[in-house]
C-alpha cells in the first residue's frame, strides 16, 4: 500500500488560505461526524445497533468538502458507507442514530438501518447497498435533471471496488453518452472490504477509464476539506453549466475496518499511523490552532459540545419506540388515486 | 369501435399518455429511429422527438437504472426491454432497486415505472430468447406484473401502468402484435388487478394468460363441441391479466361454481403463478373441489430451436383440452 | 465423529474434494487472504495456494462466467457469492449460461460448476441483503438446487455438488454457519434429491428447507408436547435438502401416511418452491389429503431492518404450531 | 458514417505480399462463407430457416483472417453473427445448414439454430445471443488456459454494441487483471441493429476502454484477410507467450441488414456502395486476377464449385429429419456415474 510521505504532515496550501469561520465550520462538521460514528461504534459494541455498520471515520472530508461544493438541491446518491454524507447533508444525528437503533423515528423510520440513510429534503438521495447498482440510478436523476430543466447537479459516490462492475460501467457509459451533469467520485480508501487495490484493479489510476467514457476526469489525494471543495467544485461546475459528466478519483483512507465486524489485520505495518498523521480533520484542526489563533481549549470545548450532541442522539436512539408492527406492510405498494395517476 | 394490432393498441396508449403527461417518456434499444423492433412505436420519434423518445445503447441495466432515478424524480418512464429475455441482465435493478425503492426509502420515494416487452416464446428463437419471466417477477413484492393478450387490454392495460405510482412489469407476447381486435374510440382505463372472464361457463374453470389465452380459448370450444363423441364441457375461461397482484376473488367465485380447475399458461412448471394459483385454489377451495387442480404450461426443459421439439415443449389446445376432461372426469 | 460447525463442514467438503481433484478451484471476494466473509474458506489460501483460492474484485457476473466458462473447459469450479442477494447481478449467467451450456451446445460442453453461499434473511440486514433466492433457481431447468441445515448434510452434499456434472445451485445460511453437529469421520458422500426425514410422526407431514429446519423441528417439539393442553401431534419433519428435482416420492409417501401436509421456509409466498409442493400434493394425493395444505413463509413484503418487524416477518416456531394444529384441525 | 475515400480501392499492399497459394486459400474460405449465408438467406425467405439469421456478408476477411492467426485447439467464442466464424474454422456446411433447419444432423443437433454454432472439434466454442454475456465465459477459457498451462490463446469475438454493456466490462476487467491469454476482436460494423455507433458510443474509438483494463490494443480497418491474420496474430502471439490479453478494433461493413427481417433503411446514402467497393473479398479475387494471374474463368469455376457445395449443404438440411420428440428432453442434466463425479 502506498504510504504518504512524511513531508506530507504540515498544513496543506489550502487550509492555508481558507478563513476562520469556514475553517471552523468544516472542522466542526468533520468532527461531527466523527463523534457520531464513535458513538454509534460503541452503541454497535452494547449491541444497540445491528446489522452491517461501515464507518467513515477517516474520510470526512470528501463529504464536508463536497457539500461545501454543492448547492441545496443537488443530489448526492451513495453506499452503505454513507454516514458522512447524511451528516455533511444536514441529517438529523437524532434520526440518523434512531434508524441504526431500528426505531419509529429513524430517518427512514427504522427500515433501512445503517446502508439506506435517505432524507429528501437535505438533498440526501442514499443509501445503496448492492455494489454499483446506484450509479445508473444516479445516472436517471441527473437524466431528469437533463429533461426537467431543474438545474440541479448529481454527485455520484462509490468505492474503488465498485468500479470493476458492470452496473458502474453502464452509469458511466449512459452518462458520458448522453452528457448528464454528474460527477462520479471514486472514494479509493486503498480496500475493498479486505482486498488491497493491487487485486481488484487492472490498472491503480481509476481515471484512466474517463476517455472510453467521453468524461473529463481529475485525481487527487485528500488533504483538507477545501482542495476536495474546490476540485470537486469545477465537476459541478461542468455538470451544471455543460451538462458534462466528470470522473474523480479521491485517494483516502478509512481508519476503521471495513465494517465492525472487521478487524483490519490485513493493513500494512505503519499503514494506518502514517495515514493517521495527515488525517486531514486533524489538518483542519491545526489550522484552526497554528493559523487562526484558536487554542486547545475553544477545540475541547467544541469537541465536548459535539459530544453531548451524539450522546443525546444516543439517548433519543435508546428510548424511541420501535415501529408499530403494521408498519412494515406500508410503503411497499402505493394506493392509485386520482392525484398520483 | 376501431379494430387494432396489440401493437397498435401499445402504440396509442404510449402516444395518449405521452400526450396527456409530459413527464412520460420511452426508452430502449431501438424505440427510436428504427421505430421498434417490433414495430410497438412506430411514428413516436417523429410526433415527440428525441427527447423523449430514447434509443439506447444495449445496456439494460443502465438503462433501466437510468428509468429508476428519472423515476425517483417524478418522471413516468416507460422502459422498453426489446424481450423480457434480455431483462435478465437487469435483474438486480428490478428486484432490488424497482421494487423496493419505496419501501427502502420510508416511503419518501416513489418508483412509478413501467417495464414492457415480449415474453415468453416466440418463434424458434432456441432457449435464451423463448423463456417466460412470469414466475420471477411475480414472486417480488414491491412490484405489478401484468400480461396482456388482446388489443383492448393491452390499450386499456398499459394506460393504468403508465398512470400507476408503482413498478409495473407488463408483458406482451412477440406471436400476438398482429392480433387484432376491437379497441373504444373513446379513452378507457382499465383497472390491475382484475381478472377477465374472456368465455362464461360452468362445468370446470381455466385460469390462463399472455400467449395461452387464445390456446385456452381453442380448448374450450373444443371441449364444447367435441369431435370424438365426448360429453361437451362448459368452460368458463379467466384472463388473469394480472399476474401481481392475483385476483383470487374472481378465481374462487368460478372454482366455486364449476368445482373444478385447470391453469393453462406459458412457463416453466417448478413453482410460479401457475403453482401460486394452484396452491390457493386447494388451500380456499378444498372443499368445493371435485378433482385436483391441473397445469399445462411448458415442459420442464429449456426449449429447442427445432419446429417439432418447440411445438412439444409449447401448450397446445389438445393438451388443454385434455386438461379439463381430466378434471371432469370425462 | 466428530462436532463440526456447518462452516467447517463445508471448508472440510472443500478442502477434500481440492485434494482429490486438481479441477477443484474455489473463487469469490474475499476468499483468500481474508479466509472468506464468513470464514467458510479459513486455511485453505495457505493450502492450497493463490492458483486455486482465487480472491475476485466484485464482479459476479465476471467471475460467475469465469466459472462457467472454465468448467466448460474441464474444470470443477466452487464460486462461492458472498450472499446470494449478490447473485441478482449474476442472473443471466446462471439462467442463460450455466443452465443451458450442456443443451445449447447440444451435449459438446458440460457446466460442471457450484455456486455457493448464504441464502435468505440473516439478522436486521435490510430489504436488499435478506432476500431468499430459492424461488428463481429452482424454476430454472439445468440446474440442481440444493439447500442445507447441518454440518453432516452440509458437507455431504457439497462434496456430491463439486462431484456433480452439472451446475448446482448450493444454499448456506449465514444465521447457521456456527451450528454444530455430528461429522463422520470415515469420507462419506450424500445423493442430491433425497429429503431426509429429520423427525418421524404420524399426524402431520412438516415439509420444510434451509433456516426453516430447526425452527419447524421447534415447531414440533412443541406440537409433540402441548404447555397449552391441546392435543399433542406427531409431527413427521421432512428436511427436502434438494429443491431441485425435488424428492416427490418421500413427499408423497409420507402424506399418504398423514393426510396433511405444512410446508414451512425462507421466502416469499407468490409462486415459489413452497407453492409448488403443495400443488404437487394436492394433485397427486388428492383423495388423501383430510385438510388443504399450508404453507408458513415469509409475509409478501420487503424485509424491514427494525428487528421487531424483521421477526414478525419470518416465519417463527408459533406460525408453524399454529399450521400443524389447523391441518389436524386441533 | 465514416464512408471509405476511393483511393482505398487498389489492391492492399498485405494482399500484394501474399503468395498465390495462401490467397487462393483465403479467397475461397471467404467465397464459402458468402455462398453458405447466400444460400441460407433464400432458405429464409422460403421459409426453411426460421427464428433470428444475421448474415456475416461483408465481414467474411475477419472470420479467415483470424483462422490463419491462431492454432487449431485455439478457442473461438463468438455471437450469434456467427456463420463466418464457423465455416473458417472447418464446420460442415451440411451440419451448419442442417442447424438451421432445425434437422437432427445440424451442429449441434437442431436444438440452437443460426445463432448457437458450437464444434468444440474445431474450435467452435460458439455462438452466443445475449449481449456480451460470452465474454466472461471467454475470459473463463483464458483462465482455464493459464490453470492447466495448455497454452490455448481464446479469442473473443463482440459487436460495437457490446463495448457498453456490463458483462463486457466484467469479462475484460478480469482478464486485465488476472493477465489471461485472450484476444478480443470487437467487430466494429458501425451498427448496433439499427443503431449506428454515434448513439451507442461516448466516444468513436473503442480502444481507448483498453488502458483502463490494462490491456495492449490495437485499431484497424480491415482491407483483406492477410493484414487481419497478421494484426490479429501479433495480439494472438502475446497471448501465448506472454499471457497478455488485447482489445483489438476492427472496423469492418455488414452489407446485410441486421438480420433477415431487418431492411437497413437506416444506412446513409452512397454508404452500402462505397463500402462494398473495398469488399476485402472482392480485392482478394482481383489480386487472384491481377497479381496472380489467374482468369475470370478459374473464379467461375472455384464460384461453381462452392455454389454446388452450398446446394449440396441445403439439399442435405433439406431432406434431414427432424429430431426425434425424445430429442428434447437429452443433454440437460447430466447423470451421475463413477466416471464424471
Ligand atoms: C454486488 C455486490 N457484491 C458484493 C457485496 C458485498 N460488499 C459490500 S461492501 C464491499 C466492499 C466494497 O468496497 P469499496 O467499493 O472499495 O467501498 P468501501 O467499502 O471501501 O467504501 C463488498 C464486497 C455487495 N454489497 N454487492
Ligand atoms: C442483452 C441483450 N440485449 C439485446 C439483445 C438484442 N440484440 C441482438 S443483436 C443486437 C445488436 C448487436 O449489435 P452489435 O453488438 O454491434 O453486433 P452486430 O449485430 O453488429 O454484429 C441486439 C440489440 C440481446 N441479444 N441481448
Ligand atoms: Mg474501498
Ligand atoms: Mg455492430
Amino acid at each position: 500500500m502506498e504510504t504518504p510521505e512524511q513531508d506530507a504532515v504540515t498544513v496543506p496550501e489550502t487550509l492555508k488560505v481558507a478563513g476562520k469561520d469556514e475553517t471552523l465550520h468544516a472542522y466542526r462538521e468533520m468532527l461531527r461526524i466523527r463523534r457520531f460514528e464513535e458513538t454509534a461504534a460503541r452503541a454497535y459494541t452494547r449491541g444497540k445497533i445491528s446489522g452491517f455498520l461501515h464507518l467513515y471515520i477517516g474520510q470526512e472530508a470528501i463529504a464536508v468538502g463536497t457539500r461545501m461544493a454543492i448547492e441545496s438541491g443537488d443530489r448526492i446518491v451513495t453506499t452503505y458507507r454513507d454516514h458522512g454524507f447524511a451528516l455533511a447533508q444536514g441529517c438529523e444525528p437524532n434520526a440518523c442514530m434512531a434508524e441504526m437503533f431500528g426505531k419509529k423515528p429513524g430517518l427512514v423510520g427504522g427500515v433501512g438501518g445503517s446502508m439506506h440513510f435517505f432524507d429528501r429534503a437535505r438533498g440526501m438521495w442514499g443509501g445503496y447497498a448492492i455494489i454499483g447498482n446506484h450509479v445508473p440510478v444516479a445516472a436517471g436523476h441527473a437524466f431528469a435533471s437533463k429533461y426537467t430543466g431543474d438545474g440541479r447537479v448529481t454527485l455520484c459516490v462509490l468505492g474503488d471496488g465498485a468500479v470493476g462492475i458492470g452496473p458502474t460501467h453502464e452509469g458511466m457509459t449512459l452518462a458520458g453518452l448522453w452528457d448528464l451533469p454528474i460527477v462520479f467520485i471514486v472514494e479509493n480508501n486503498r480496500y475493498s472490504m479486505g482486498t488491497p487495490l493491487e487485486r481488484t484493479l487492472p490498472v491503480e489510476d481509476i481515471t484512466l477509464r474517463a476517455p472510453g467514457y467521453g468524461m473529463a476526469c481529475d485525481r487527487f489525494t485528500v488533504s483538507d476539506p477545501f482542495q476536495v471543495r474546490d476540485r470537486i467544485g469545477a465537476a459541478v461546475k461542468r455538470a451544471r453549466e455543460e451538462n458534462q459528466p466528470t470522473l474523480i478519483e479521491v485517494l483516502t483512507y478509512r481508519f476503521r475496518g471495513h465494517s465492525m465486524s472487521d478487524p483490519a489485520k490485513y493493513r500494512g505495518k505503519g499503514e494506518l499511523e502514517a495515514h493517521r498523521a495527515r488525517d486531514p480533520m486533524e489538518m483542519t484542526g491545526r489550522a484552526l490552532r497554528d493559523i487562526h489563533g484558536m487554542t486547545e481549549a475553544d477545540l475541547d470545548a467544541l469537541d465536548e459540545a459535539i459530544i453531548a450532541e451524539m450522546d443525546g442522539a444516543e439517548q433519543f436512539a435508546d428510548e424511541a419506540p420501535q415501529p408499530d408492527p403494521e408498519h412494515r406492510f406500508r410503503n411497499i405498494i402505493i394506493e392509485t388515486t386520482e392525484e398520483n395517476a | 369501435m376501431a379494430i387494432l394490432q396489440i401493437r397498435e393498441a401499445i402504440r396509442e396508449a404510449i402516444r395518449e399518455e405521452m400526450v396527456r403527461d409530459e413527464r412520460v417518456f420511452l426508452m430502449g434499444e431501438e424505440v427510436g429511429h428504427y421505430e421498434g423492433a417490433y414495430k410497438c412505436s412506430q411514428g413516436l420519434l417523429d410526433q415527440f422527438g428525441p427527447k423523449r423518445i430514447i434509443d439506447t445503447p444495449i445496456t439494460e441495466t443502465g438503462f433501466a437504472g437510468v428509468g429508476i432515478g428519472a423515476a425517483m424524480c417524478g418522471l413516468r418512464p416507460i422502459i422498453e426491454f426489446m424481450t423480457f429475455n434480455f431483462s435478465a441482465v437487469a435483474f438486480d435493478q428490478i428486484i432490488n432497486n424497482a421494487a423496493k425503492i419505496h419501501h427502502m426509502t420510508g416511503g419518501q420515494f416513489s418508483c412509478p415505472i413501467v417495464f414492457r416487452g415480449p415474453n415468453a416464446a416466440a418463434h424458434m428463437l432456441g432457449s435464451t430468447h423463448s423463456q417466460a419471466f412470469d414466475a420471477f417477477y411475480a414472486h417480488i413484492p414491491g412490484l405489478k406484473v401484468v400480461a396482456v393478450a388482446t388489443p383492448y387490454d393491452a390499450k386499456g392495460l398499459l394506460k393504468a401502468a403508465i398512470r400507476d405510482p408503482n413498478p409495473v412489469i407488463f408483458f406482451e407476447a412477440e406471436l400476438m402484435y398482429s392480433v387484432r381486435g376491437e379497441v373504444p374510440d373513446e379513452e378507457y382505463v382499465l383497472e390491475i388487478g382484475k381478472a377477465d372472464i374472456k368465455r362464461a361457463g360452468s362445468d370446470v374453470t381455466l385460469l390462463t394468460w399472455g400467449q395461452a389465452v387464445p390456446t385456452s380459448l381453442r380448448a374450450a370450444e373444443l371441449a364444447a363441441e367435441p369431435s370424438d363423441g365426448k360429453r361437451p364441457l362448459s368452460v368458463e375461461v379467466i384472463d388473469m391479466l394480472t399476474l401481481r397482484p392475483l385476483d383470487y376473488a374472481a378465481v374462487l367465485a368460478s372454482v366455486r361454481k364449476t368445482n373444478r380447475a385447470v391453469v393453462a399458461y406459458h412457463g416453466w412448471p417448478h413453482g410460479g403463478v401457475g403453482a401460486e394459483l394452484s396452491d390457493h385454489i386447494q388451500r380456499h377451495a378444498f372443499d368445493w373441489l371435485d378433482a385436483p387442480v391441473l397445469r399445462v404450461c411448458y415442459e420442464d426443459i429449456p426449449m429447442s430451436y427445432a419446429e417439432n421439439l418447440e411445438h412439444l415443449t409449447i401448450p397446445q389446445p389438445e393438451q388443454i383440452l385434455a386438461a379439463l376432461r381430466q378434471v371432469a372426469y370425462v
